[in-house]
């Protein structure tokens, strides 16, 4: 058997927004699909935001992720409180749907180590830059638990693209081998940057690379926000309940740049993200079911909106209305205790710089 | 057809890419790999065009794996070509340490000369454009100190390609460091046809008789601006020399400016503790240590890790440190 | 169906001398068989010559291979005169067959810089020592071969350690991408050092490895010869008439030490190597073979042994007698013209060394 | 029952044992992980019967990859432990290089102490013990250029135990480097309690008036032999300073010795360029320039890798060039 076909991609809801997986109806109930949309919703509003003010320059570069919503709010809401989450620089869906602040989430995007603080209650893991080199964090992490004898969970955030890097695959090996609590998460949106998924790998599924360490995969739609929900929750029970790893590949796509500083024309037919705006969107598909059983409604979808618009302002406005970096932040957080080094080094740039600042 | 050289104005980044052209037009074993280096043109542009002129199976782009990477030109090199390979930024060359510490640097000792490894490393670097965070670092020293690797930082776009094509045409590894400020800050005449600078050469920026200024890259411009004031208001007057290349440091050079100044004042970004600052002052003090009139200044970024862009500005060595700098070695 | 089941260990000749693959037995004729297995026992002595010599202060630490020779010797032979092999520091009988030189060979157990020079007309690497970096550089090669248009390949060696590193996955993921024309050689011997292979992965094969890159794997027997012969040659061929790479996993047994530094009755109980010498010795068997088809020739045997004990000890002597290690090897290779530093260096070390050598 | 501490006669490599066993009692959150430092106790013997003693949830054996020990070592530490994990050789820490460089010692600064990593890395290195090739590296000075990470070498039994009992303490990462050439050498009295060598302190070897000798690691028993004959036959007295910890240096010890004799030798392994040297003369620089009588000689390795073992005793530090170094700086 081909591994495409060892591997098929496991929808729940369909393009034309109908259940096709009855069995999990009951436990998708409108009210729960909703709520589903509104954090999708949430993200998508404040990614464009965000593109909006990096096109003002109150934002720096800044990496969006529309299209993308449903893969990472099903697989956030999957998790419970006290477990942990390893985003990269793409994931603001889903660490804000896991509780990051999204005054926070802004900062990040100005240069301030703000962005890469969650809130005390919150395990969210700075986001990863380096590419894959989470994936060993998110097994360490989860691997203490084990040993402490919780049942938390890691749930790890990677690319297509990071599938190459030796990390993945190291971390794969070790969570393997001591059976780890740890979900691995791969979004799949068949770019890294302007590389395609075919100059990536010749594998057709990244779910197979799973069988190189005997962990269960799932190759799923990740733009189906009933799949990614309910298959995260399995594999989230799986390692909660000491059954160790699971491999999860997203299927999904993103319709802008890789960050604002590329230009996506340059290396794809943007045409394609236009029709999948029309066809395999996550927020159209639950709107389409929604509509579909007749629970879809306006009025609620505008005042979600405008209650949205409402927080992300007030995000903006909170954001910018910090006070400055701290220059105490260079010196103070390197070690416990600086170093005679930093002392100095601090107690030279102050006095150069004077009066100035 | 007259024989006088083309001039064209070019900005540092496409001083790199027409390097690039020229060698691949020349020398059909040089390849170009990398991530993004071939359809996008390389995430800031330096590649492009090269895959439409040389096609895919001599621009390339690789997976993501950075030690793969690495370690394929290794072979690429070994077996007859010379790889140019885009480390996407100098931050994310750490997953392939290994492959350059222990293999590409040490293949020519290991076998007496029968594996050779003319493999050019491009690497853009260093703070200064609001980059998202690790992608800023200044790590030069971490591969000065590795043994069978030449290191080069241009500081403009003539230097760039004469020092690029060096680099290619040099029979052993080179990490060739491209100062991201520098890349589109300024236009600069840049011969059309083929030429080289020299590894191992510094080059005097400026001349002067009371202090000398030793740096290299972005900070090239940033020494000038600082020193110009000083020369105009105070009559002071520096050497600035720009190093060009970090290993093998250009020892005659930097001696004789500072047996002429006997005052030194180094400048790089890289944290102080461990950083390039300290080799130039074990030359200086192998070589002119008699000579010197006041202890060596240093300004450069602190024992930490480059910051997020919010503060990386504080993190530079500013103008204002470079003239205190300068103004400390003439108080003695 | 398990992978354990999809990638059984393919057998030529098993334990009792029988060949199970008849298709096969007029390609492995009485004469190659001899031939192979005097390849075998030269590999054997010079492996066991260099034990006593350790022992006796003539070498420094060493890796013995005794109990892999079949794996080593068989897949060398697979290959024509120019390709490449990429050996680690127990490959000795691979190189050793493929043509290294028995004199640097030796040497490179002395610390001497010519163990690591093979013949000139012999493209074998320096034998690695980061474990698994080599996959990299073996995949390479074989891609510049690709490149210029020849038909040579690469051939690489390494461990089932070796499998966990990084550099495993990133060589066979760019082999597989760019389609090149290398054989990933794993001699599966159950250990790393005192790590059992049940420690280092929890799948049950090297094999399924493959999988994650579309890469036709195979199971061998590693210690029956005439499948590691005839499926390398495979391989090789695959390769060689640009159908890509392929991942073999020979599975075999070193019976003695990881080095002569190293004491495996610490990790693991030595009757388990005497039992395996009774039964699944890689010589033995094609001795069984021969005898049992009226080929083995006791004469043939010691005129054999005698000749290569010859070669060993004049192997020895001429290693012994190499001009003392040269002082200017420290400085002269390092790059093609030495920078002002080595040249300074140079000068200082043989001025303050003075007449003292 | 007497107060009395118990002393043991112990070699390097058992004095290390001895604290991992000390910090694995007395904190359940210690954990070892390596290669082979399980069942076989380590290629040295180095965590010999400390998974008899501790079990396998706390004494790991890791599948054989660097950058996966380090990096899941990471998550460990963020997660309530504190890990010690053994490099085998330091020439094998390269795989490992980005987790160390980019996460384990940026995570407080990009938390702002939120997150944290207590890691203790041990690995043996330096030449002179005959290993294969490779398993020899003295990169030491690569390591003090990251920031966030502490460097540690003890020179003899006593200091590895109680350095090593500070940097499992230590909140912070810290890289224990041991000299291989001093691993069964010699034994020292070696309390059996727990007790601690501060990090960051250097140590008087010996005392003199004529010339600071500056070093670590093996090289501390080098010094020592090479300058015993100075001593007894031409009357030159010296300080030798074991500096222990390489980063951070202790500045104020230096400078005192240097304030005192004027001269100073800096003996290290490593090669010249890049070395720990160059750091060293710039904190001298800094704090003593005007003390100093004569340019500070060097005594290193060469700008190349570490050789085959046949080369090794070429490569090192001879007591010969110590003793030169020692009468150049004095002919001043
Ligand atoms: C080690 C490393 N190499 C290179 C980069 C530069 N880089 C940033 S994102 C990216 C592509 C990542 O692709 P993928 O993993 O598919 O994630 P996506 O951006 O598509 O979400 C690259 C090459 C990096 N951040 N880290
Ligand atoms: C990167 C690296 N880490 C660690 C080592 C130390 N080491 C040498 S051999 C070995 C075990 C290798 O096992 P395997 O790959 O199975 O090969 P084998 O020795 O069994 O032939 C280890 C850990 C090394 N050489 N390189
Ligand atoms: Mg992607
Ligand atoms: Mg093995």
């Amino acid at each position: 058997m081909k591994m495409i076909d060892q591997f098929p991609i496991v929808q729940y809801i369909n393009e034309n927004g109908v259940f096709t997986q009855s069995e999990f109806e009951e436990e998708m109930t409108p009210a729960l699909l909703q709520q589903l949309y509104e954090k999708m919703l949430r993200a998508r509003l404040l990614d464009r935001k965000c593109i909006k003010l990096q096109r003002q320059g109150r934002l720096g570069t800044y990496a969006p992720f529309e299209g993308q919503e449903a893969a990472q709010v099903g697989s956030a809401l999957a998790l419970e409180e006290e477990d942990w989450i390893f985003p990269t620089y793409r994931d603001h869906a889903a660490t804000l749907t896991f509780g990051h602040s999204m005054q926070n989430l802004l900062a990040y995007w100005v240069g301030r180590i703000e962005g890469s603080i969650p809130p005390e209650d919150k395990n969210i893991f700075p986001p990863a830059v380096p590419i894959a080199s989470q994936i060993l964090h998110a097994t360490g992490v989860a691997w203490a638990e084990k040993k402490k004898g919780t049942n938390h969970v890691s749930l790890v955030y990677f690319g297509d693209g990071a599938t190459s890097e030796g990390d993945f695959h190291e971390g794969l090996n070790f969570a393997s081998v001591f059976n780890v609590p740890v979900v691995f998460f791969n979004q799949n949106n068949g770019y890294a940057i302007s590389v395609p998924i075919e100059k990536q790998m010749k594998s057709k599924t990244i779910a197979q690379k799973g069988l190189a360490y005997d962990i269960p995969s799932i190759r799923i739609d990740g733009n189906d926000i009933a799949a990614v929900y309910i298959e995260t929750k399995k594999a989230v029970e799986r390692a909660r309940s000491g059954e160790g790893p699971t491999l999860i590949e997203a299927v999904t796509w993103r319709y802008g740049a890789h960050t604002t500083a590329d230009d996506p024309t340059r290396y794809r037919d943007q045409t394609e993200s236009d029709s999948r705006r029309r066809t395999t969107d996550p927020l159209l598909r639950i709107e389409t079911y929604l509509k579909n059983t007749n629970v879809w409604d306006e009025d609620w979808l505008s005042k979600i909106e405008d209650q949205i618009s409402e927080e992300i302002s007030g995000a903006v406005d909170n954001m910018e209305g910090m006070p400055k970096a701290d220059i105490d932040d260079l010196f103070s957080h390197i070690f416990k205790d600086p170093t005679w080094q930093l002392e100095q080094q601090r107690k030279h740039h102050l006095a150069v710089k004077g009066g100035r600042d | 057809m007259s024989t006088s050289v083309q001039i064209k104005q070019l900005t540092m980044v496409q001083a790199i890419t027409d390097g690039m052209k020229a060698m691949l037009e020349e020398d059909e074993s040089v390849l170009v790999l990398g991530e993004d280096v071939g359809t996008n043109g390389g995430v800031f542009r330096a590649t492009e065009g090269l895959i439409e002129l040389f096609g895919e199976e001599r621009v390339i782009d690789t997976p993501l794996a950075e030690s793969g990477i690495m370690g394929t030109s290794i072979g690429l090199s070994v077996n007859g070509f010379k790889p140019i390979v885009e480390m996407q930024f100098l931050g994310f060359i750490y997953p392939a340490f290994n492959q350059i510490m222990t293999h590409a640097s040490r293949m020519r000792q290991r076998s007496k000369g029968r594996f050779t490894c003319p493999i050019v490393i491009r690497a853009p670097y260093g703070a200064g454009v609001k980059a998202p965070e690790i992608h800023s670092d200044s790590s030069e020293a971490m591969f000065t100190h590795i043994p069978g690797l030449k290191v080069v930082v241009p500081s403009n776009a003539y230097d760039a390609k004469g020092l690029l094509i060096a680099s290619v045409e040099d029979p052993d590894p080179v990490l060739f460091l491209e100062p991201m400020r520098c890349y589109r800050s300024t236009k600069v005449e840049v011969p059309e046809n083929k030429y080289t600078v020299e590894l191992g050469k510094a080059e005097y920026v400026k001349n002067g008789e009371d202090v000398t200024l030793l740096t290299w890259g972005a900070m090239v411009g940033d020494v000038m601006k600082a020193v110009a004031p000083l020369e105009e208001k105070l009559g002071i007057t520096c050497d600035v020399i720009d190093l060009r290349t970090l290993y093998p440091l250009d020892k005659d050079t930097i001696e004789e400016s500072v047996k002429k100044t006997g005052r030194v004042v180094i400048v790089h970004e890289a944290p102080e503790s461990g950083g390039l600052s300290g080799d130039i002052i074990s030359v200086i003090n192998d070589t002119s240590f008699f000579y010197l009139k006041a202890p060596i200044q240093k300004v450069t970024g602190f024992d930490t890790p480059v910051p997020v862009y919010s503060l990386e500005q504080e993190y530079l060595p500013s103008m204002e440190k470079i003239q205190y700098a300068v103004k400390t070695t003439l108080s003695y």
